[in-house]
């Protein structure tokens, strides 16, 4: 881990990070198999147990921390990111770890989420995307498709989702990427470089909620159509997808267009290689507005990891820095520094 | 008052002066005011201050928004308000003169800057025609003198532009005010080359500009009477002179050097209470993190954060930002963390009056949350005291792991006095205890302040999850048992009825009984404690009692008034505390409520105290 | 209770009953007391429910905290609450059955669900033994129904999946105490065939069910009495079941119809508040606009901008949410405009218990806003009360420009009552007048009532400013003279004050003097009224009185007061109507406080009023 | 103007849109400009006045609303758009502007002004960016460059700013924009341009605060300077800047780079020809960062349009819908409808 924190001398295992509560969520919610690639992937991560916190919001997804044996912390709707920055802030030694909904974090909280992307603190969020408010039983969320149907929209929604990545993007977050409740060794995969990624790193991980949207990402899930419609990024590879692994994207100007390497007319070398490093955000921004398109697949993997100074290391340098220039601070001198006299 | 001559001019000797300087906020009056303030220190005056800027930060010049004013009172003896009303007055344009007319004492001495006197600026300042010979001054001393044109003549051999020359003039009355007032020139001069140590040139016009007016006032035939304050009989010590916002970020330093707790303060700027950051910003190698966050919210929630990580966490705000926290502070209730919140109270509701001073935030900071969720209120009374009222927030938050509401306000933020500061090592040590011991660690078990233990991340072994959803009793697991729930309630009720036993007892100043007791919180410690001291000198007897602690009140509260026929609550608000005094202890109060954005008068309590003992006003 | 033989069955003829549906949270227990209190309001008893879902969505099945019931009682005659205990019990599995039985009467009849006390559920349930054979279950008129098996069997040539045929079992249930308790069961039907008109499978399945399920109780041996409660006798008119979340909503419809006004309302979905935002969001043909935001600040900004445009402006929320809106309230109050503000209280601090009930926004609601910022506080008593006082909060927020607090709590809201309803054309109109005339407008001067013109945008020649810094006097100019600022918090405290001419009196329920008031407010009218009639019953004088205005009160409060010689407050808090009562009358007055999440019950109330007049408990 | 509100008879001047309240900005504000050019254009959209809201949040920006002779509403710091939100929905037939400062809007209001941009709340934003704190006396903002020393940075800022178009562009704002305080013309059409665009659209004016942050955008006001710096965007040209207009913008993939036409090797044809009708986000994406490379001029103007149906028209449209299918509500149908007895 590419952290400042105290690694692990014992090699842990996952039920080391199970705490002693009933895990509460309905029986077939996709929350369940997040919460074991999380339990299996952190013995991994190389940060001792005690040294891990995990914030939430409110929401189904915020009951999270109560089911991993680690600090923890349940807080109220909306605020994780910003307990969040004032944990790491002032415990740079902490791997600080945010659980939340699209709910709590894209609408309520959706301030505090921008501007953690844009200090870029160095805090992991992964955002459970059911697309709907689960916990107060099913009202429509940001991230719902327009004309949806719900409690508060019986007659359809009239509003444009948010696309999570294009607004992390927007908002400068360092690390961008997608992964999906029922691919576990995805999942694994990218909360291991979320672990590993120094600054603020987005997740947002698709989550079938099957009381109140069951479904909403069937086709990226089910077994016969998932190959078609999930693209799956990696680093230096081209991006290639389908059943064949035989389409592919290329770009047309800024446009991604599927093209079929097989058909005569292509071939692998039209395809665009993803480049997860680059610096410049325009290349994950059009990733992230390929959803917008639904003839194009759904990328999952990492959009993005830039590496800049996190906001920790910013403040941790300062201090050090204005010490050595003024020495450690003598109170008594700052009481007596300006404009005393004695009687 | 004593007279002696001296220079040809006579040496009238008083015990106390409130003075005001008044001008554009572009004239650099607050400047003046503070720099008068600190070399009236230095010589051993006891002295109050009362800045007052407008809401614009540079309103168009001349007009009477746009008038800023800094009121300083000092004194051979010991004193606790800015003043009632100016004795003198210095208005350096039209419009200044206008808006602290109404203010001024009866024959008060009133210096103009003529050369303002212009048609522009009379007509700005809506005056249909010139007040220093239109009659309007009548009844008063006024003494003209042309500032600008003196101050041109002092610099004409500089290369300096007619805008830098005219900046400088306020130095000009500050040096003329020094030599009425017998004050040496020498600190300012200090002040000033280290202050424009890198504009040599600026730096000489002003200390040149200051030396002139200090010479105008010994030369000219204006003046014929100067005034000498004898310095003041203040307890041995070393002083400096402290307004409320540094006092309370000292103090925060302080506890935290106390605790052995790194400092952590998440805020968001709002007046008056921006300051305090600013300070604390400041004092980077002592260790303290100040994270400006998007908004109060996130202001609390990382201070929330950083309280959880095992800081002395801080969040600064004032009343609307308060509102905000609201949600925040009443998790931090229910897990019990220690949190100190400070609200430097300001004129409401809404944006209300956002630089004018106000106590209006007494019940939201009691009752401002959803729930039965109590909190721990403290209130700081003077400038100074908000160094110990910061410490004393500081102090039970960490020991009874609680949140603390530190109520301040605009009058003593911004306001200043003679500080005698403490020994640092003098102070007594705050202690704290993180849990450590595996063996019988519960979240939410008790000690005997019913305080929760603190177990921070990093602990091996004490991993465990607290939340906002309400917590088992001992395991501090979620639970949705009734039984459990009232319980928990009346336990977090009890928990900040017993820091009662850690508080000191409420005391009173004159007979612990009597007819009238004077019974105030927070600022308006000084405006009552004048009126009373008033009203002792013409015979009559009356008690003060002020409350710093407000939630619990400290344990002999009821026993204290009592011993009263009548109990007298001034407050700047519409009888905040009053309420509160009722409910707790069935009395009936009597109240005087002013809410003019201002510290109430001390005659106005006087009156009130005098009306009560049943004397004619002012006998 | 008389018996009669029928079917050679027995008879028995009950006063009232309170039955208690509980199961998983999956096991469609809502559904099944709501389908019951429908039948039973058709057969014309009084009644009142009591839902209580767990905080989970689904809990895992058979766990303790995943246990949903719906509590009901129904009676001959009128009844004001769901019933301290529980008469009879429908478990339907182990864990509904421990949660539940401590709560029941002694010698109540519980009938369980025997397919489900197999070893696994026992165990998640906590059962270190069955229940059923251990003794457990002792002085108990327990019945053993295998109803799942009855289920199946009665599906067993259907072609529904396994999981289909056991999720109906509940209409098996249903089917039973109908035939129990003689309901029809045809309006089930009824709704059925609506209800699932798209999978007619599904229908005739649950149909088929609840027949099997009614035929069971009267072929079965093992029940041989059956009950009857007769219809109540209650005023005529027509009548529907109606909870306080539809009530409200059905309320602000009507205020919307009866001012004339386009209904906005911006909300942010939150527990047990929610519901009102989905009634609102069906309404579209009624011209209603319903905004979810994206928080509760934007609820409630976005309805302020409403009420700026002209609408009658909603936000709706819970504690939590109206912590959230404390700043923009102040706002509201500033800018003088209309607003109804309604929370639906439910357990605290923080998040608490979401879904339980709680009286603990009291306080928040009067004070939890920076400055001085009084709005108008109304409370709801009873489920169909909500629909009068949603109105009232319209009518008065119009009429007095003045943001109106409606609490309501999580126990009205959810539970349900029979309602007489009105008819619109009897209903008053609320007047309201928009500002036209050019001629003499000024934003802030004001009416008799205290109240400010209401010039919405697109008025020519009316175009003006307002906003949160402080108004002047009649012209709405910002304004910082100390003067008009004291003048202007006046006015609004005065404003709101005189609403209390506009309001109802105290009505007291029994003789006018006494030695016992119970007073009351919002939800706990149905505890208390139980209460009082009971000891009224067993001889004894005690009078009640119910607040639904708060702020102001009714102006003969104090009058009512004082002629009683001891007050009791029952509160769902540690006393915050006791706090408010105490300081503005200086009353001492007795408490009776329980924070357990739950309606108050009737019989503790009953204890306390006979410990104060000093008989032994009950007599 | 495109929106369905009623236009003017009778030709109005600036001065009818100025109010008898004294304006109480700083002598040498770039405020004063901003209120010029908006009384300048404002006879020009359209719209009675007394059809027009100016909604603000608080800042010296936010007195805006006060000097204009409009309806306004001087509000709470942060809550400007949510309240603009609320009086467009429930009156679609007023013209509703937001006066907002870089701390009002992208501080404290970030989740406002986001969500306004996804749902494509029809309200025109005009963000008066010094980035700075003006009102509060000189604390940094968030758009405040990195190293910044202000009253709560004694030592500099450690945090990035945002980039205004990039946030407006990750929450899908259908107009975003950019001009001057000190280029009054180019103000002025862009001004206009808003008020025709039915959706929200966002406007970032960089403005000089004399007092606490002076000469922030001098590089691109400066009369020596700013044609060197800033780059005019127009709607099919070529983007072309400098003091001879020799200077372009070529794309080098998703770079821009800056192209000498006169080099010889280069010419107008490798010049990158705007179009701000491109409905993909792209384009504008690469725009908006365009200021994160020093090198590289600050384009002004329009950076991209976008028409999609707004939350009010779908509002409006929604209830129509219902109200043919179902009748307008008739309130005692309403009551009787379920489930009801007679006694
Ligand atoms: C201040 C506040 N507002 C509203 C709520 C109610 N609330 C709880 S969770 C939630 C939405 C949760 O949605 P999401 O974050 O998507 O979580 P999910 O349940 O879908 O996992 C809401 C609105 C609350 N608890 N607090
Ligand atoms: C709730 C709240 N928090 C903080 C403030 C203090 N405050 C007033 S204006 C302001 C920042 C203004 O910055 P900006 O929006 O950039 O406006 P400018 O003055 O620079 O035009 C702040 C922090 C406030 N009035 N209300
Ligand atoms: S409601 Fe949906 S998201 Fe919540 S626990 Fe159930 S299935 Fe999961
Ligand atoms: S402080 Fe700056 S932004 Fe505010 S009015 Fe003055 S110059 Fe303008
Ligand atoms: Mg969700
Ligand atoms: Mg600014």
């Amino acid at each position: 881990m590419a952290n400042n924190i105290d690694v692990n001398e014992v090699k842990l295992t996952a039920k080391d990070f199970s705490s002693d509560q009933d895990v509460r969520w309905c029986p077939g919610c996709g929350d369940y198999s997040i919460l074991a690639q999380v339990q299996r992937t952190f013995p991994d991560i190389g940060v001792k147990k005690e040294n891990i916190v995990w914030v939430s919001g409110i929401g189904c997804s915020s009951r999270f921390p109560y089911y991993m044996n680690t600090y923890g912390f349940h807080s109220i709707h909306g605020r994780a990111p910003a307990i969040a920055t004032g944990l790491k802030i002032s415990r740079p030694d902490l791997s600080v770890w945010v659980a939340t909904g699209d709910g709590d974090l894209m609408s309520i909280g959706g301030n505090h989420f921008i501007h953690a992307c844009r200090k870029n603190i160095d805090i992991k969020i992964l955002m459970f995307n059911n697309r709907i408010y689960g916990l107060t039983k099913g009202q429509y969320s940001p991230t719902s498709e327009k004309g949806k149907v719900t409690k508060t929209t019986p007659y359809g929604s009239i509003d444009y989702p948010f696309n999570p990545a294009s607004l992390a993007l927007g908002a400068e977050s360092t690390f961008v990427a997608r992964s999906l409740d029922r691919d576990p060794k995805h999942l694994q995969s990218i909360i291991k470089r979320a672990a590993d990624h120094k600054g603020t790193a987005f997740v947002e991980i698709l989550q079938n909620c099957n009381i109140f949207n069951d479904g909403a990402f069937a086709l990226l899930t089910d077994k016969e159509t998932k190959a078609d419609h999930v693209l799956v990024l990696e680093h230096s590879k081209p991006m290639l997808f389908g059943k064949e692994n035989n389409l592919g994207i290329k770009l047309d100007g800024f446009r991604p267009v599927v093209i079929d390497i097989n058909d005569g007319k292509h071939s692998v070398s039209d395809v665009w290689v993803h480049n997860e490093e680059d610096h410049h955000p325009i290349r994950s921004f059009i990733l992230a507005h390929m959803t917008d398109d639904p003839k194009l697949p759904t990328p999952i993997g990492i959009f993005r990891e830039v590496i800049k100074p996190t906001y920790d290391e910013g403040i941790t340098e300062q201090i050090e820095n204005v010490t050595k220039k003024k020495g450690r601070g003598d109170l008594q001198k700052l009481l007596f520094e300006s404009n005393t006299w004695e009687v | 008052m004593e007279e002696t001559k001296s220079n040809g001019k006579t040496v009238q000797s008083l015990n106390d002066v409130t003075v005001m300087f008044a001008g554009d906020s572009g004239d650099g009056m607050q400047l003046t005011g503070t720099q008068f303030s600190n070399t009236t220190a230095l010589v051993g005056n006891d002295l109050s201050t009362l800045p007052d800027y407008p809401a614009e930060i540079r309103a168009p010049a001349g007009t009477l928004y746009g008038v800023s004013g800094f009121q300083l009172h000092f004194s051979s003896s010991d004193i606790h308000t800015p003043g009632d009303s100016p004795d003198v007055l210095v208005a350096m344009n039209p419009a200044a003169l206008k808006v602290n007319l109404k203010n001024i004492k009866e024959h008060a001495l009133i210096i103009v800057n003529t050369d303002s006197f212009d048609p522009k600026n009379l007509k700005i300042a809506k005056y249909d025609s010139n007040p220093l010979d239109d009659g309007t001054l009548e009844g008063f001393h006024v003494i003209h003198v042309p500032i600008t044109s003196l101050t041109t003549n002092a610099l004409r051999d500089t290369n300096l532009s007619i805008k830098e020359i005219t900046r400088s003039k306020n130095f000009f009355a500050l040096g003329m005010m020094y030599w009425l007032y017998n004050r040496p020139v020498e600190p300012t001069i200090e002040w000033i080359k280290q202050k424009f140590a890198k504009n040599p040139d600026i730096a000489a016009a002003n200390e040149a500009v200051l030396k002139a007016g200090y010479y105008f006032g010994d030369q000219t035939e204006l003046f014929t009477t100067r005034y000498s304050v004898e310095s003041a009989n203040l307890p041995k010590g070393v002083y400096r002179n402290i307004s409320g916002n540094e006092a309370t970020a000292i103090g925060l330093v302080t506890a935290s050097e106390l605790s052995g707790l790194p400092l952590f303060l998440g805020s968001y700027p709002i007046t008056p209470a921006s300051e305090i950051l600013q300070y604390l910003s400041t004092y980077k190698n002592y260790g303290v993190k100040t994270f400006q966050a998007e908004d109060e919210i996130s202001g609390i929630a990382s201070a929330i954060g950083a309280s959880f990580g095992g800081s002395l966490a801080i969040t600064t705000t004032s009343g609307p930002g308060l509102a905000l926290k609201a949600e925040a502070i009443g998790l931090a209730v229910m897990t019990e963390l220690p949190l100190v919140i400070i609200n430097v109270q300001r004129g409401g509701p809404s944006t209300g009056l956002p630089t004018k001073t106000e106590q209006a935030d007494l019940l939201q900071a009691m009752y401002g949350r959803n729930g039965e969720a109590p909190v721990a209120v403290l209130a700081a009374s003077t400038p100074s005291d908000c160094f110990h009222m910061a410490i004393e927030a500081s102090r039970i938050a960490l020991n009874f792991m609680t949140p603390v509401i530190l109520l301040t306000d605009g009058y003593i933020a911004n306001g200043a006095e003679p500080w005698k500061m403490p020994l640092i090592e003098e102070l007594e040590k705050i202690e704290v205890k993180f849990a450590t011991e595996v063996e019988g660690f519960f979240p939410y078990s008790r000690n005997e302040k019913l305080s929760r233990p603190w177990a921070k991340p990093g602990t091996p072994g004490l991993e465990h999850r607290i939340g906002g959803l309400e917590k088992a009793n001992i395991t501090g697991n979620v639970s949705h048992d009734p039984d459990n729930h009232d319980l928990m309630c009346k336990l977090r009720t009890e928990k900040i009825q017993r820091i009662q036993n850690d508080i000191p007892e409420l005391e009173v100043d004159g007979p612990s009984k009597g007819d009238v007791l004077v019974l105030g919180w927070g600022g308006t410690y000084g405006s009552i404690r004048e009126a009373v001291d008033r009203v002792r000198k013409s015979g009559y007897k009356v008690s003060q009692a002020h409350l710093k602690y407000i939630n619990p009140f400290p344990k002999n509260t009821r026993e204290v008034l009592n011993n009263f026929k009548h109990i007298l609550i001034p407050e700047i608000n519409l009888g905040q505390l009053a309420r509160i005094i009722r409910s707790e202890f069935l009395l009936p109060v009597i109240q005087l409520n002013q809410v003019r954005g201002l510290p109430i008068k001390s005659v106005d309590i006087q009156n009130k105290i005098l009306e009560i003992l049943g004397g004619n006003n002012g006998k």
